[in-house]
């Protein structure tokens, strides 16, 4: 996939579900060219575009804040700046069941995507099955949205999220 | 359908001659102004191309001692002992033998403006409308110049940017009325600008304004700006808080305050800026906003053309701002007139006066004279335009 | 309080035309308190009338005074002009 | 042609008049006593260099013209009258002063500095005027 | 307009966003585009119609000091962006969707909203909608429609959001799903800020009734009253405390005005 804007860097996103080895994942996380996400904190395909999307903002005017974009893909999605928190918000854990899997090869190379490094079922990457297994109290919690606030749908918690999104920092 | 040859011009005439008498602040003036009776007037809104020629435009200002402003009452009292005077001069230079004969109307500033010297400039209209049997028309100052800016530049349908020391006003045309569009919520630009003269305890002469520009012009660190406070409330703005903080600064520099760090360096205690940074801050921010107001007016309205008119409207670095605000809109352009014009004066009371009388609305009692020290510019209907 | 400080004052013109030309001149201005002050102003012959009432005598005086001046204006325009 | 003249009534005086002495200057001139500019700008060291125009001489009598005497002597009644009730006024004050309050004395200052500055009466227009001042 | 700016909007956006502008307004030039910067599958709805998107884009201004026009460009696109984001979580407060903002270049992409009005009346703005409607200057759904946009005023100003340059243009309306009364969203937030000052609020009004008077004239008096009628109604449902709040907010719009008429002093 590509985004309209930035035509060279191609992006892969795999959802998987039913992961057996978040545990075994995590212990190599650095070494591997990935992000990875847990599902659960992920309610709409917009809410992560929208993340990657302020990544490669980020990266074309030289203001990345981590070591590589896959690291920023998750401090993106954090409604504040603190990097270790994004970690370990929207990072995995060993108990991780679902899980998203990105690659951004800027190099505009093949993919390198090894699918094989996650033991567990590949969905498509769409609505929904991010909403089967969102959390969505988890991601209000995150989000630090006021209870008072009522969705209607999930669509306007997404929109609540890319709000949160856009706007970190500024 | 406006035809503005509706009233005919007075014995058998060719052309219309109209008196301008001007002194709604310290400004007193008087022109006599000359309209060629044209066919092409009869059907359609020409008003912006009357081929006016100014046969005078005398003016005498009234001065008061260095750092002083200028009481109503003082001011009044130099219009009384004056208007004859300049009045016979203009009507001299404009070689008008007869008045009875050879003038067709008198037109007078029935306001805005301060009321005792409004009045004493329409005692003297009156006398001389009765005495020579000539109508009058009551011109709003306002409206005065807006008229005179569009002679001058033929703009036809220009958002208009007046700016004078009592007046900051975004004005556009909309049925029959001049609409003000934006104006400031507290002080007008000019009595800014003035006031901030006398904390500097710059000359007055020729205007306080003028010599701010002159030295904003000297400012030798344009690329280094001093930090002011930027007021634009929709297409209105708000310079009240500026002024109190520039204010400061300049004290704070005069007097040597060296606890504040943004003028006096930390180290060394030498001052950062100057004076002369001062004026180039408060006049770049000033104006910038003058003319996002303007901008703002414009896509409003969707117009093209800006006429700036009033005292400041002479100032060279307004001028090119909004200059170049326009090249950057579609077909854009700026008019502005110089001082002989921008400066309160007879020839535009006239001019807007003859407009008014040539559509045959002029006064009919000598109730509808009386001065009014407000006169808000949409308030008069103006009955030359489409 | 009554208008009980009064003034008339009589201006001789050359005619009538004059003087009848001054009152109208000065007749349209209203009166700024009309509960502390008054005036009225009529032709007699060439001679304009004008009488004033009022509250007290500061106000008499600056309404008087304001009142010459522009008489004084008038005089003048017609002298000159 | 006659010369104008004033005639004052109050509660506590019997008639005043005024009328044109003709041998005295102040019926000559043009340029009144009490029309001069106001003690506030002459403090600050003005110049008065708006005096009333001179009067208007005929050129075959070498006299001044009917109107223009009239002008001089009106100008003089005028002084007259200022400084009849400029003294009347002063002594009201201290009259005044003993017997009343002084809010009464100011709302009645400013309404005088109103009507010397023209107002139409309108008075929230106060903060403009110290505006106009401070121009 | 000039070409310049087209092209560098055009080179910055990469020719994978074709742009069609569609207005320059006083410090933004607005663009349409039906391309998403992120989510493809967001760019044709449920009834398969391309979806458009607004992209709205501060240019320098040559005019400015470059200090002034950095400083401002970078303070209106954050603020509008942040405002976008906190206004949503306003119930019954409707603005326009915020779906990026690249603040270091003063672009914000946004939902686009509004529609063409029919008989060539333009874009549906209130002060287009108003002039449509001029035939029939007070029919019932007008009364409606200026009633709900008092109520939007009313609830972002309970909140203690201030517009800051609230026109008929910087209103937009949209259809119901019925298709016969009109849904308003505020938009433009520039000059918005948080604020709880009565001022700023008072202010707000004057700038929009004045707005109203200056391009509605003949029926201003009336169409600034419905507007008050629904901004009150928000206030009023707040109970005794709302009433005096909105009694504040009220006077103090009575003082700004009276200030405003008062300029007219000296020419």
């Amino acid at each position: 996939m590509q985004l309209p804007q930035f035509p060279g860097v191609n992006i892969e996103i795999l959802l998987f579900q039913d992961v057996s080895n978040a545990n075994d994942i995590r212990s190599k996380i650095a070494e591997l060219p990935y992000a990875f996400i847990d599902a659960r904190t992920i309610c709409s395909v917009e809410q992560l575009m929208s993340a990657i999307y302020r990544v490669m903002i980020e990266s074309k005017y030289n203001r990345l804040r981590t070591k590589s974009l896959h690291s920023e893909v998750l401090l993106a999605l954090s409604p504040t700046s603190n990097i270790g928190e994004a970690f370990k918000k929207f990072g995995i854990s060993d108990d991780t069941k679902n899980l998203i899997m990105i690659e951004i090869n800027q190099d505009n190379d093949n993919s390198s995507l090894d699918k094989t490094v996650v033991n567990g079922e590949i969905v498509d990457f769409n609505d929904d099955n991010l909403q089967k297994n969102s959390d969505v109290n988890a991601i209000r919690k995150i989000y630090k949205i006021d209870q008072s606030v009522e969705f209607e749908n999930i669509s306007e918690l997404s929109r609540a999220t890319v709000n949160a999104i856009q706007l970190r920092g500024i | 359908m406006v035809n503005l040859n509706t009233v005919e011009p007075r014995n058998g005439r060719d052309y219309y001659i109209a008196l301008g008498l001007e002194g709604s602040a310290n400004k007193l003036g008087v022109g006599v102004i000359k309209h060629p009776r044209l066919a092409s007037m009869s059907g359609g809104d020409n008003s912006h191309n009357c081929e006016v020629e100014i046969l005078s435009n005398i003016r005498d200002t009234y001065v008061t001692p260095p750092g002083e402003g200028f009481l109503p009452r003082d001011t009044a009292r130099h219009h009384r002992n004056w208007v004859i005077r300049i009045i016979k001069q203009a009507l001299e230079k404009a070689q008008i033998m007869d008045p009875r004969l050879d003038i067709d109307v008198i037109c007078f500033t029935r306001g805005p403006g301060m009321g005792a010297p409004l009045h004493s400039v329409a005692i003297a209209a009156r006398t001389c409308s009765l005495m020579w049997e000539v109508p009058l028309v009551g011109v709003n100052h306002c409206v005065g110049h807006i008229e005179m800016g569009r002679e001058i530049t033929k703009a036809k349908n220009p958002v208009v940017l007046y700016v004078s020391g009592g007046n900051t006003q975004v004005i556009a045309y909309s049925e029959n009325r001049y609409r003000i569009f934006g104006e400031t919520l507290d002080v007008a630009i000019g009595n800014c600008l003035d006031r901030f003269a006398r904390t500097l305890k710059i000359p007055n002469a020729p205007s306080p304004g003028y010599n701010i520009e002159q030295l904003a012009k000297n400012c030798k660190n344009k690329d280094k700006l001093i930090e002011l406070p930027y007021t634009v409330k929709g297409m209105d703005l708000s310079m009240s808080g500026i002024l109190a903080y520039i204010d400061s600064l300049a004290k704070d520099l005069f007097r040597g305050n060296k606890k504040n760090k943004l003028i006096f360096d930390r180290e060394t205690g030498e001052p950062k800026i100057t004076v002369e940074d001062l004026c180039y801050s408060l006049q770049e921010n000033l104006f910038a906003m003058l003319v996002e107001i303007t901008e703002r007016a414009m896509a409003h309205v969707n117009a093209s053309q800006v006429l700036i008119v009033g005292g400041v409207g002479s100032n060279t670095r307004l001028q090119e701002m909004m200059g170049q605000m326009c090249k950057d809109r579609a077909n854009g352009r700026v008019h502005a007139t110089d001082e002989r014009f921008c400066i309160d004066n007879g020839v535009m009371i006239a001019q807007a006066g003859l407009l008014q009388y040539r559509m045959g609305d002029y006064v009919k009692d000598l109730s509808e004279t009386v001065v009014t020290q407000k006169f808000r510019t949409d308030e008069v209907y103006v009955s030359w335009r489409e | 309080m009554s208008l009980s400080h009064t003034l008339t004052l009589n201006v001789p013109f050359e005619n009538s035309n004059q003087a009848n030309i001054a009152m109208k001149v000065l007749q349209p201005d209203p009166i700024l308190k009309p509960q502390d002050f008054e005036v009225t102003y009529t032709t007699e012959g060439n001679d304009l009338v004008a009488s004033f009432a009022s509250i007290d005598d500061r106000v008499l005086r600056v309404g008087v005074s304001n009142v010459i001046d522009s008489i004084k204006t008038i005089i003048e325009t017609m002298d000159e002009l | 042609m006659k010369s104008p003249s004033a005639l004052y009534n109050s509660p506590d005086i019997t008639e005043k008049s005024f009328s044109v002495k003709e041998s005295e200057s102040r019926y000559r001139t043009t340029n009144g006593k009490t029309t001069g500019p106001s003690t506030y700008v002459l403090n600050a060291g003005q110049v008065d260099i708006d005096k009333p125009s001179d009067p208007k001489i005929d050129h075959v009598t070498q006299q001044p013209t009917a109107l223009s005497k009239l002008r001089m002597e009106l100008t003089g009644i005028q002084d007259d009258i200022n400084e009849f009730l400029t003294e009347r006024m002063e002594v009201a004050k201290n009259k005044k002063l003993k017997t009343q309050n002084s809010l009464e004395e100011k709302r009645i200052e400013n309404e005088i500095n109103e009507l010397l500055d023209g107002g139409d009466g309108d008075n929230d227009d106060e903060e403009e005027k110290k505006e106009a001042h401070a121009k | 307009m000039s070409q310049e700016i087209v092209d560098a909007v055009s080179q910055y956006l990469t020719p994978n966003v074709p742009i069609k502008l569609i207005s320059q307004g006083a410090e933004a030039v607005v663009f349409t585009t039906p391309v998403h910067p992120y989510c493809p599958s967001n760019e044709i709805t449920k009834d398969s119609k391309p979806v458009q998107y607004i992209i709205k884009y501060r240019s320098p201004k040559k005019y400015r000091h470059p200090v002034i026009d950095k400083q401002l460009t970078k303070h209106r696109t954050l603020s509008e962006s942040r405002l976008l984001g906190k206004l949503y979580l306003i119930e019954g407060l409707h603005v326009p969707k915020l779906i990026a903002t690249d603040a270091y270049n003063g672009y914000i992409w946004q939902e686009f909203l509004g529609e063409d009005l029919p008989n060539d009346c333009g874009f549906s703005n209130l002060k287009n909608y108003l002039w449509m409607n001029a035939k029939d200057p007070y029919n019932d759904v007008v009364k409606d429609t200026l009633f709900k946009v008092g109520e939007q005023i009313g609830l972002l100003h309970i909140n203690d959001y201030c517009h800051g340059d609230l026109t008929s243009s910087n209103i937009v309306l949209v259809r119901d799903t019925n298709g016969t009364n009109w849904i308003p969203y505020l938009i433009d937030f520039g000059l918005g800020s948080q604020s709880n000052m009565v001022e700023d609020k008072g202010v707000d009004l004057y700038v929009l009734e004045r707005a109203i008077i200056s391009t509605h004239s003949s029926f201003s008096d009336k169409y600034n009253d419905w507007l008050i009628e629904g901004f009150s109604s928000v206030y009023k449902k707040q109970g005794k405390g709302g009433v005096q709040k909105l009694n504040e907010v009220l006077k103090r719009f009575a003082d700004v005005r009276m200030r405003g008429r008062k300029r007219s002093m000296i020419g």
